[in-house]
């Protein structure tokens, strides 16, 4: 597949919470290649920056797409400059995005949907700028679950399915009205206490009795870390988005890698993936943490 | 017009190559054609599979980059088994690039090397990032005659030797190798640097320092092909910082016989084409014909 | 908030000098209150008047710039006559660099500054552009050794000496210069670089090679601070490419002491005491009171 | 004397010639110091660039200046891309401008104006970019000779004068209109004969006889030379303003140098003086040409 450097238009770039902006930008032809948890490189218009910042597609519509970011340095400080109808150099959607299907299929062969009449839970679990991806894949969700309802035969799995966004903020939140629309229940948690629970997410799952049968992650590594820990020891399927300093962003630098074992036949094959290409999105129990 | 260039008997369709460790023939291909380049130049490959440094392995920096990957790489067999085969299907050169921890060490991955299609090896005598072998290999210009000597010994294919900018005299290093009957030099690799973030106040790389690119070192790369040039006569593939067609011409004036993008790359990972394009432009513009005529246009003080 | 660092013995206001070459305090007092550095550091006098190198002198590169000025400057007895008295009516310390071409011309400027009102001295053993002594007393460790010996006999000031980036090992230079008595380091001067007019096909500098300066360098002056803190006890003038408050932490935090500010000064000519204002911006939002609190932040890896 | 770097706002930035631009510039503060001949650094915004570049002020008027310039690289492109509105970052005037009362002075002395009825003849030569600074240099002499008129007993000379100005173009004559208004005279020469007078500024003064009492100057090196020659002979009284590839512009880094010779008590004194500060403009006996 050709993958491509083009110049979207800037449709809106608006201070959504503080320092967290959300720009929407104008590029038919990177929209259609969106899998929600992929993500675009932006290429930044200041000379001395040379590399390009990765920012996940946070939803799409058939001509734009939606990024949403905090400002943190002088990369995303530029971007928060650009106005309506300004150029923005992106890439097409680079990376693996959420498989939805595959994790259905190991909520299956664990321990949730046995019984096909039980309705699962998933767990959509988001720290602060990682929020906006699930927004993307909320809505996907639910768009399967319509085509499920719609068609009686197939999907049986997903006319029974329950979403939980367990979100997490240091103490602003945002999309949470967004996520309200997809989600059946949007819980939010904020490090200050001065918005729902005082807390981190693993807190408030455990306070709340989750119990999701599989979870979609974003956010902090710490956080990504200590779901997987949780998943891994109640045998719960998550994938979770990793992030990681990159160069190019597509694959050629192998500068953005993640240390991940895989089961093989002849045991555990353990490797250094590329985050930009084999991820951002990996199962929880790939990923080696010990180095952190 | 006629792009052509032959280094050690080799002839490229054009100078265009691609710099080791920002190129990989699956990924490059997503944005642009393979065939159009001169030589594709693989990332270093090494006896066994290295896993590489622990992340951050990349800093940016002004006008510039600070990597320290260390050559991940998963081994000369696999490499020829699972990477070779990809490669072989593209009508351009190909330029593999060795990595070794020992002298031996390049020796083997070189004979392996010897039943391939590769054109051509680059020995990469200059990493910053490993601890032993590397750059200690191109700072000291015995040991970089020594390995030159038993690569050239071991090896079928001709061979071009990678050096580091990190010395205070390149062409005495330059002398050296091509005494030994390296076919070529290619230079410059990355010049070792440091960052440090203050907000964190610690390195921006886990290993603390790496090797600067990109444009910030394109002065000190043209400056050592000019003096290199001056110092053997053996072909000179030039790198350090080449962002456009006109960049490529002043490593060509300085005395380059071919060149390859590197950081561009990331920067813009269809740069090698757009490079090339850019590149006949300015040959039009001038009525230059040849990469010869390029050369031979430069008028030194 | 208390920004004093003490060097050799001698108290500065705050560690902002000027690197130099690029300052003139006739013509930077136009743009700034000299008083507010915490050190002038002069442009290399010699002994005798030096012409310096042919026009042109300077080329800019990518985040950069390439200079050849050859160190022109009107000689000791001039500079002791007619800069001193304007230097000396100034509220911060007075450090001259010192240029030569021999140990005996180092020697000769040192004693001749042993009455006057400088506070230090900044031996330039690292000037790329000129062709005897300079940068070649500074690649080699016995030669930096000798003229840091002697210096030191004949001088009653301070000395630091200013090691050139243009050498594989900076921190074994560093260390021969502690050995034989040097007070303090300053580093790193430019990097040797060219660049070539692919227009009018020339080198762009009538020197042909240049010294490189300015942010492309800060990566290598740092790595190389952070080397030579490693390598010594003496205090460290650390440089290369600082452009703002944060940089001049970056360099603080790697082991510079003071720090200087060189070609920023082109780029914006009140560059030192804005400068100054981001240090102290930055030190209130990390509550730090003094640069010792800044050091001690510092989590290596 | 406090220096400045200041941000002015794009009056106006239009093509007048090809590839030659017209930048009015509001910034009250510079426009104060204005003498002819006098230059302003402009500071880009892209980073890879960090040299200012220097370029003479043409004309001011109380609130505005105009500087006139050739895009000939990247610099140069930037400033073309400038609206009208945008800020420009600017030095206050730099260098010493023309002295237009010394070169008088040498008239009166050497050979024109003994006899203070007999009118003088002033030469302005330009050279292509060479050309814009002319223009102010012009309106000072005129408004010079117009207080003089006024005033009967001072300033005799002024009365006396006329001015002619010389100005060779490649083949698109600039500014020749508005020479007109403030020259007695104004002759075109271009190399490619399309206009005017086909060779170059000192070819049309042999042929023209313009026998000037003294000359003006700013342009290309070798114009420079060749006119500081042609005076020299004469023995007439030229200031020229050279052009050196610059650093700072404001006697820093001492990039910018010229060789030059002063008479002293002791001899000739050589010096390497700096082009920005010790000039632009010099007079055409005290440059030595010789390494050209
Ligand atoms: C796959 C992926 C998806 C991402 N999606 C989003 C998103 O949707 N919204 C969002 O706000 N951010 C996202 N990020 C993070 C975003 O790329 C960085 O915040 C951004 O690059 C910072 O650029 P800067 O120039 O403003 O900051 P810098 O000046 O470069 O650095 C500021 C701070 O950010 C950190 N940083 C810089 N670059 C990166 C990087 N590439 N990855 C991680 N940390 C970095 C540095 O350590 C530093 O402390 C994503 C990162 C990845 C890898
Ligand atoms: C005192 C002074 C006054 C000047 N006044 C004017 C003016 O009124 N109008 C005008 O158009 N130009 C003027 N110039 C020249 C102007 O500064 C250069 O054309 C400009 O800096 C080029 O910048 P650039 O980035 O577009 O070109 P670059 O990409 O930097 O270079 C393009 C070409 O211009 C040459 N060049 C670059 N910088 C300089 C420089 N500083 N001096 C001389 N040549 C240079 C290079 O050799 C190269 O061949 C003046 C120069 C000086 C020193
Ligand atoms: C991410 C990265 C990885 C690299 N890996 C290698 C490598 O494996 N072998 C090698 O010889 N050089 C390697 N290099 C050096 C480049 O091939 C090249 O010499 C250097 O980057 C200078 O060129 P540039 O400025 O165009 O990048 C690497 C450079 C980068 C940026
Ligand atoms: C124009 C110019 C002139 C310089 N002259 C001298 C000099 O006379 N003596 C010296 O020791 N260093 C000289 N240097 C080197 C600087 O002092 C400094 O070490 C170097 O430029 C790196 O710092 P920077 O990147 O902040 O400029 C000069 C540098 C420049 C740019
Ligand atoms: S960022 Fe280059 S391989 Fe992932
Ligand atoms: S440009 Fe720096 S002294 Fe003239």
């Amino acid at each position: 597949m050709m993958k491509k450097i083009l110049n979207g238009r800037v449709v809106e770039n608006i201070e959504i919470a503080d320092k967290v902006y959300r720009l929407v930008v104008n590029a038919p032809e990177a929209v259609r290649d969106y899998v929600p948890g992929r993500f675009v490189n932006v290429y930044l218009k200041d000379k001395s920056l040379l590399l390009p910042r990765p920012v996940s597609i946070s939803e799409t519509n058939g001509e734009n797409m939606a990024l949403i970011y905090g400002v943190v340095g002088k990369g995303t400080s530029e971007i928060a400059q650009y106005d309506m109808g300004d150029r923005i150099r992106i890439s097409t959607p680079l990376g693996n995005g959420y498989q939805i299907g595959s994790l259905l299929q190991k909520m299956k062969r664990d321990h949730a949907m046995q019984d096909g009449a039980k309705a699962g839970v998933i767990g959509l679990v988001g720290g602060g700028i990682g929020v906006p991806p699930l927004l993307g894949l909320a809505k996907a969700i639910r768009k399967m679950q319509r085509e499920a309802a719609d068609d009686d035969k197939s999907n049986l799995e997903f006319r029974n399915l329950k979403t939980v966004a367990v979100l997490g903020f240091q103490r602003e939140p945002f999309l949470e009205e967004e996520l309200k629309e997809y989600c059946d229940e949007v819980l939010i948690a904020t490090d200050e206490g001065n918005f729902g629970f005082h807390g981190n997410v693993l807190d408030l799952i455990g306070q709340n009795q989750i119990h999701a049968d599989g979870y979609f992650a974003c956010g902090p590594k710490p956080m990504l870390k200590a779901l997987s820990t949780y998943c891994r020891e109640r045998q719960i399927p998550v994938q979770i988005s990793m992030e990681e300093r990159m160069g190019c962003g597509y694959g050629a630098c192998v500068g953005c890698v993640c240390k991940t074992q895989e089961k093989t036949d002849e045991g555990i094959a353990v490797a250094a993936k590329k985050v930009c290409k084999d991820g951002p999105v990996f199962y929880g129990d790939e990923v080696i943490w010990d180095e952190e | 017009m006629d792009l052509r260039v032959t280094i050690a008997g080799i002839t490229l369709n054009n100078p265009i190559t691609t710099a080791s460790g920002t190129f990989s023939a699956r990924e490059s291909s997503a944005f642009y054609n393979i065939n159009e380049l001169g030589a594709m130049i693989t990332k270093g490959v090494s006896t066994i599979p290295w896993p590489g440094n622990p992340t951050p392995r990349i800093a940016e920096v002004y006008g510039g980059m600070i990597n320290s990957i260390g050559l991940q790489n998963p081994g000369i067999d696999v490499f020829i088994k699972e990477e070779l085969p990809f490669l072989e299907q593209f009508d351009t050169a190909l330029i593999v690039n060795v990595a070794g921890r020992t002298v031996e060490e390049y020796c083997e991955v070189v004979e392996k090397l010897n039943d391939t299609k590769a054109d051509m090896l680059e020995i990469n005598i200059s990493c910053p990032n490993i601890k032993e072998g590397g750059i200690s290999f191109g700072t000291d210009p015995k040991m970089a005659a020594e390995v030159t000597k038993q690569v050239k010994t071991r090896s079928q294919k001709p061979i071009l030797m990678k050096l580091t900018p990190n010395v205070g005299d390149v062409a005495e290093i330059a002398r050296a190798v091509e005494s030994e009957g390296a076919d070529g030099i290619s230079l410059i690799n990355t010049l070792l640097g440091m960052r440090i973030d203050v907000h964190k106040k610690t390195p921006v790389l886990f290993n603390r320092m790496g090797g600067l690119s990109g444009p910030a070192v394109k002065p000190v790369a043209v400056r050592m092909v000019y003096q290199v040039r001056r110092a053997v006569t053996i072909p000179i593939v030039g790198m350090g910082g080449i962002m456009s067609g006109e960049d490529a011409v002043e490593f060509i004036m300085a005395g380059a016989d071919a060149v390859s993008v590197g950081t561009a790359a990331l920067v813009d990972p269809a740069a090698p084409v757009r490079i090339k394009k850019e590149l006949i432009e300015y040959m039009k513009k001038n009525n230059f014909k040849t990469m010869k005529d390029i050369r031979d246009s430069f008028q030194d003080r």
